[in-house]
């Protein structure tokens, strides 16, 4: 199993390219959904207070 | 199409897009990395080829797409246009974030350098900085109109200087490099290698529809924050 | 849909509608000015009479509807002048003259020079002028290049008391000489106005 | 016509008074060519091999450098906003504009260049073909870097972005213009990336002029 992960000598360029692109394809996912969510929290808000 | 029909609509869109998207990166990625043998001449380092390659793919079909938005609102003023280059820059930027990150570290352990100049790396160094130059001149508009003109001229102009730039440097690069490294052997690609790369391709472009949908229905609600159908949305749940 | 055109009308404002970071300035706002018109825009600051005269000029694009210009050419003075700093009175009267495609009469511009009490610093740099002699400049340019439609933007803005009475006396003689002119102030000038644009109401 | 020339004469006239704010950019050419002679010493070789590449990107920031101002001081002082009012005398004066300003940067960063380069010991033919590649190269930077002036114009921050933005644009033209010469000092082809080097200067010349008042007109929009 660990030598799955080894990858060779190459396991360190593999997992960092895969890490990294992960989390940054998470966070591009995430990002327009928890603005939607904030701008829906912020204009209740207001209307709140108005 | 109106804002709120957009809006509406797209909402069962987005999901599906990020549902399908997911699964099939998870599936390609799961296959590319645990299924399939090392290959030949570069051993296990070219498993980063199911992001390098969906991830350089997608910044140029990106970066076309926001020129010919920039077509379509240059000529019928489509506000719908303005709103996908606004939403897609950011994302391109990213995915050629990647595409060269990926690219970098690909390199190392292949060519035994980080970085070699040839065509398709300065071409998609260019891209980064064109989808840099969207994103900088629209942040330095105050006025919308006026900055979604900008931004699909600047567009426009990039697009057709891509290929000039790729020729240009493909000529220039032959000129200079030693002819011992030879960037374009693409290791006999096999069957083996080419479904997980597919289906990888695939989802990245369903899973960045997404999250470019996401972004645009946003954007949509930002601009429209003062009329009734959001204030009633807002209000809605 | 086109806004018909009128007889002798040239300029046509139709349906304008205008707003700047989600504030609405005007909508549905129509406007044509005829030959021998003088319209006076008025308003507060703020109310948007730069803006409306910008847009009449072609310089700002309106959110929806259209401006036509039916004129043969517009001239356009706010208060960034048009004139270069670095060139004399004259050279920029003389560019002037040559940008509108008008005739340059030698001793059309030596009157009209005299007329705004110019003469004598026909030959200085307009860096080195006084702020009203700038706007004297910018008006003897204006009257030389033949324009057809006037749109004036605080024409009035540092000039004297007698500096003000000859633009009145400009402005309505070009009106008269079939011109029409579309100025904004927000203090009122002693301009006989054929009608009023009131911005301040709105 | 007349409109052009009348521009074109007083955008020459404003230059020759502003002096040194129009000889900036050649003094900083010079500058830098000189700095990076004397940093490269006396090693021939290497002074042979980097002469074209150092003189041709300095010769593309001190473009660069130019082009900031190519709109800027009319916009402040409402010039711009005059043409482009005259509609139909808006062509030939911007285009009288863009002349004037390759006749003010373009042409004599060509002329001194070649001069630079003779610090860098490089031989005549070699210096005359980089005055030539430099004579088209530097009104294809002029027309489209005028694309980005025109977009910033106004912005107040313009400079830095404007390098961002048309920085990108220039990489095609400066590799061929050094591929050019560089093919030419070792006694290879050079006549491919010369053609090409004239196609991208016919397209621009054919688009880029008539285009730049519609930009500025949009640009006064804020």
């Amino acid at each position: 199993m660990l030598e799955a992960f080894a990858m060779g000598d190459h396991g360190v360029y593999v997992w960092s390219v895969y890490i990294v692109s992960i989390g940054f394809l998470i966070g591009l996912g995430m990002y327009p959904l928890m603005s939607l969510r904030h701008l829906k929290r912020k204009n209740s808000n207001r209307e709140e207070i108005e | 199409m109106s804002p709120e029909i957009f809006f509406r609509g797209s909402l069962m869109w987005v999901y599906c897009l990020y549902l399908i998207g997911i699964l099939g990166l998870s599936l390609g990625t799961i296959w590319g990395l645990f299924f399939v043998p090392p290959e030949k001449f570069q051993g296990d380092s070219f498993r980063i080829m199911f992001i390098h390659v969906p991830a350089a793919h997608l910044s140029q079909i990106i970066y076309i797409g926001i020129a010919v938005a920039g077509v379509v609102y240059i000529v019928w003023r489509t506000k719908m246009a303005d709103v996908f280059m606004a939403a897609a820059a950011p994302v391109g930027l990213i995915t050629t974030g990647l595409a060269l990150l990926s690219g970098i570290v690909w390199g190392k352990p292949t060519w035994g350098t980080w970085w070699v100049w040839d065509a398709r790396t300065i071409s998609v160094l260019i891209l980064f900085f064109l989808f840099f130059g969207q994103i900088a001149l629209r942040q330095a508009v105050s006025r919308p109109e006026r900055a979604a003109f900008a931004v699909s001229v600047l567009a426009i102009v990039g697009a057709i200087n891509i290929p000039i730039i790729k020729y240009s440097v493909e000529w220039f690069t032959t000129l200079h490099q030693p002819a011992s490294i030879t960037l374009t052997r693409e290791s006999a690609i096999s069957m083996v290698f080419l479904i997980p790369l597919l289906i990888n391709i695939a989802s990245f472009y369903i899973y960045i529809a997404g999250v470019v949908l996401a972004g645009m229905r946003t954007l949509v609600l930002r601009r429209h924050k003062h009329t009734s159908w959001v204030q009633a949305w807002t209000g809605s749940s | 849909m086109r806004a018909e055109k009128l007889p002798n009308s040239l300029i046509t404002a139709h349906e304008i509608y205008y707003e700047t970071s989600g504030r609405e300035l005007f909508s549905g706002l129509n406007a044509t000015v005829r030959s021998g018109e003088l319209v006076e825009v008025y308003g507060p600051n703020g109310s948007g009479k730069t803006t409306l005269l910008r847009i009449l000029a072609g310089l700002h694009r309106p959110d929806s509807g259209q401006v036509i210009r039916h004129a043969n050419s517009t001239g356009f003075l706010s208060h960034r002048v048009g004139l270069a700093r670095l060139l004399t009175v004259r050279e920029n009267i003389r560019w002037s003259i040559a940008l509108s495609r008008a005739h340059f009469a030698e001793a059309r511009v030596l009157s009209v020079l005299k007329q705004f009490e110019l003469t004598s610093c026909a030959q200085s740099l307009v860096r080195d002028l006084s702020a009203g002699q700038v706007k004297r400049s910018a008006l003897a340019a204006l009257v030389l290049s033949d324009h057809q439609l006037w749109l004036l933007d605080e024409p009035s803005g540092s000039l004297d008391a007698e500096g003000e009475e000859l633009l009145c006396q400009t402005v309505s003689s070009h009106c008269q000489a079939g011109g029409a002119a579309i100025v904004a102030t927000h203090t009122s000038i002693a301009l006989t106005a054929n009608r009023r644009i009131d911005l301040g109401s709105t | 016509m007349k409109v052009f020339l009348a521009t074109l004469r007083r955008d020459l006239l404003v230059a020759i008074r502003t002096g040194s704010e129009t000889l900036n950019p050649l003094v900083f050419l010079v500058l830098v060519g000189v700095i990076f002679a004397l940093v490269l010493g006396n090693d021939h070789a290497a002074r042979e091999l980097t002469g074209i590449p150092v003189v041709w990107t300095t010769a593309l920031f001190a473009n660069m450098l130019a082009l900031e101002g190519l709109f800027r001081r009319e916009q402040d002082e409402g010039t711009l906003a005059t043409i482009l009012v005259a509609n139909e005398s808006a062509l030939p004066a911007t285009v009288a504009k863009l002349i004037a300003h390759w006749l003010l940067t373009g042409l004599p960063i060509s002329v001194l260049a070649p001069l630079i380069g003779l610090g860098f010991g490089l031989s005549f033919e070699t210096l005359g073909i980089l005055s030539g590649t430099l004579l088209i190269g530097t009104p294809i930077l002029t027309l489209v870097g005028a694309i980005g002036a025109a977009l910033v114009v106004g912005l107040g921050r313009g400079g830095v972005l404007l390098t961002l933005l048309v920085l990108p644009l220039f990489v095609p033209v400066l590799l061929l213009g050094i591929g050019t010469c560089q093919q030419f000092q070792f006694n290879a082809e050079y006549i491919p990336p010369l053609l090409g080097l004239l196609a991208i200067l016919s397209g621009a010349i054919t688009a880029i002029p008539i285009s730049i008042a519609p930009i500025l007109r949009f640009s006064q929009d804020q």
